[in-house]
């Protein structure tokens, strides 16, 4: 039982990492503002989670677990919406020479 | 030696930035910008001399002896809290000259008091 | 494996910090330091479990409502003074 | 930590203002893994917090851009002037430094005097685990009240700078419809959740500070970011409505107020101005009530301030972009 736990605790701990730093690259990579939100946001809530669970994990029950459940819940709240505001924003204030390259791509 | 005092040495570049800002940028609210750099050197100063090597957060648990400082902690948190009010009306007064001059360049106000 | 996490996750928020700095546009910057901000409250959780003191996690749920409030805050005065500057400058 | 000298050199207000935001978070970073939690707590809520908000608000009215064009001319010499000038002090620190004890030096003289009595003693004589609440409130009561002192004057000051209506209770600012972020509405529903957790969140923070991070100034702050946050998203006229500007000011009086009297108290009860051991027949009891009354007091001050002082700057920019 011990080692199955610390088998999936190292095993979110990689992930989380593999994901952050895939989001760190993609952040300095991509060309235009609406791709390095695209990477910085899907990653950013999978590997936090992934992080949080195997803090979880390693905390066992009690306080300090059900602060990190309210933290993640936070996150989960608050990541998403926090994106989902900037994109609007950044989509509405077409003043910024936003560089909008999906026509030519696709 | 060098390596023992680095704290030392980050807070003084960070304090000369702040520094720099103050003296040289025209702009009051860079000033101002400045002068919070120049505060949270003067924090970190405060804080890492109060760190013991080894050392815990002041808060008293079973299982640690030994702590740090909490007396310069005492003395930054309440700094902090001081800091954005008297900011804030630094910020207020940077508004009344905005209203009253139309500027905030420091160069264009000594030009309109002369 | 702590240790790693913490690393990696110190690498991150240089490679934010850099995009903060170079960020083309506004949008760029706030993208960068709400990324930031995530990354700072999971490295206070992970660092609070490294020091063996998870009495920290406080400060990392501070963490996640500041993050958001400022978001928020910053967000709504950016889209405010663009609009004042539009009126201003016809 | 290198971020400063960027902030520095942008000449977009903005950015600086984005860059300070990390800043903030960064320093408060480094507070934790100095050991400083309840710093690190303040410093999130205030630096990375309040502070950028604060600064985009004043940028909304004062404007965006600084100039540089005309400056340039005579800024060389200005610059070298500077230079030196930094250089020098530098140095003058550098000097100065080279006699300070090496970092987390366990024998240096800064933790050789009147902190053995707090980190030894403060345990039987306060009976509260977190030593820098009991420093705050106890030990050094008398500089926390020329702090919260400080707060209440410096938020009078900014009142006074806005000679504003913002008491008048009666009709509501002309232009505030369009500011209320009405086409948001995601992020309206997920802040109505929010929103109430983030004020019981302050509460904890109020009452736990006797036994882990936090206490009256971190409460204060969290609290008055819960309405900051309202007042962002709903409009002032709307937070003016569910808090009135004149119970904040009674408040942030009353804050202060608690603080006096509890030194009064226990000045009439046979004690020291602010010796709160003689308040209940048990020392440790009378320590605890003190505390936990004086720390609710500074909460009360420093919310009902900020928040006083985010209504008048946000009354400010709403009224000056209604006269452009």
């Amino acid at each position: 039982m011990e080692w199955l736990i610390e088998l999936i605790i190292s095993a979110c701990f990689i992930l989380g990492a593999l994901l952050i730093l895939t989001g760190g690259v993609g952040i300095l990579r991509f060309p235009d503002f609406f791709t390095r939100m695209h990477a910085a946001g899907i990653t950013e809530t999978l590997a936090t989670s992934l992080i949080l669970i195997g803090l979880m994990l390693m905390a066992g029950w009690g306080m300090v677990m059900f602060k990190l459940v309210l933290i993640l819940l936070f996150i989960m709240l608050t990541s998403p919406t926090a994106s989902h505001a900037l994109a609007k924003s950044a989509l509405h204030g077409k003043l910024k020479p936003i560089t909008f390259n999906e026509q030519s791509k696709e | 030696m060098f390596f023992d005092l680095y704290n030392y040495w980050m807070v003084i570049i960070l304090m000369m930035i702040g520094l720099y800002m103050v003296i040289n940028q025209s702009n009051l609210i860079k000033k101002l910008i400045g002068l919070n750099i120049f505060q949270t050197s003067i924090f970190i100063f405060y804080i890492s001399v109060g760190k013991v090597k080894g050392g815990s957060a002041p808060i008293f648990s079973s299982t640690e002896t030994l702590y740090s400082n909490p007396l310069p902690h005492v003395l930054i948190l309440t700094a902090i809290v001081v800091g954005i009010a008297t900011m804030a009306l630094a910020l207020a007064l940077v508004v009344r000259i905005k209203k009253a001059y139309g500027t905030v360049e420091d160069s264009e106000l000594q030009e309109q008091d002369h | 494996m702590l240790v790693m996490l913490a690393v990696v996750l110190l690498t991150v928020m240089l490679m934010a910090l850099a995009r903060a700095l170079l960020g083309p546009s506004i949008y760029d910057r706030i993208l960068a330091v709400n990324l930031f901000g995530t990354k700072t409250v999971l490295l206070i959780a992970v660092m609070g479990f490294l020091f063996g003191r998870p009495d920290f996690l406080d400060i990392a749920l501070v963490y996640a409502l500041i993050n958001f409030i400022s978001i928020i805050g910053v967000l709504r005065y950016f889209e405010y003074s663009d609009r004042k500057q539009i009126e201003g400058e016809p | 930590m290198v971020t400063a000298i960027a902030i520095a050199r942008v000449s977009d207000l903005f950015a600086a203002v984005m860059l300070s935001g990390i800043y903030g978070l960064l320093s408060a970073s480094f507070f934790v893994a100095l050991d400083a939690v309840d710093v690190a707590f303040t410093e999130a809520a205030v630096g990375a917090g309040i502070f950028p908000i604060l600064m985009l608000m004043v940028l909304g009215v004062t404007g965006r851009y600084e100039k540089i064009a005309a400056e340039r001319k005579k800024a060389r010499v200005k610059n070298v002037a500077v230079l030196m000038a930094m250089l020098v002090t530098g140095g003058l620190l550098i000097a100065g430094m080279l006699d300070m004890p090496a970092f987390g030096d366990p024998d240096a003289p800064a933790q050789q005097h009147v902190n053995i009595r707090y980190i030894e003693q403060s345990p039987e004589e306060i009976g509260i685990p977190n030593m820098v609440t009991s420093v705050l409130a106890s030990y050094r009561g008398y500089d926390t009240l020329g702090e919260v002192l400080v707060i209440f004057t410096a938020a009078m000051g900014v009142l006074a700078l806005f000679s504003s209506q913002l008491f008048s209770t009666g009709k509501p600012s002309i232009k505030s419809e369009k500011n209320d972020m009405h086409e948001h509405n995601v992020l309206r529903i997920v802040s109505k959740i929010l929103i109430p957790l983030i004020l019981l969140f302050a509460f904890y923070v109020q009452f736990h500070g006797e036994y882990g991070p936090g206490g009256g100034f971190q409460a204060g702050v969290i609290f008055a970011a819960g309405i900051i946050l309202y007042t962002m998203l709903y409009g002032l006229d709307k937070a003016r409505q569910v808090i009135k500007p004149v119970v904040l000011r009674v408040l942030c009086a009353f804050g202060v107020f608690i603080y006096g009297c509890t030194g009064v108290v226990s000045m009439l009860s046979g004690g020291n101005f602010l010796d709160y051991s003689v308040l209940a027949s048990d020392a440790i009891v009378g320590q605890h009530l003190g505390i936990l009354v004086i720390e609710l007091g500074v909460g009360i001050t420093i919310a009902a301030g900020m928040i006083l002082i985010f209504f008048a700057f946000s009354h400010q920019a709403a009224t000056q972009l209604g006269e452009e």
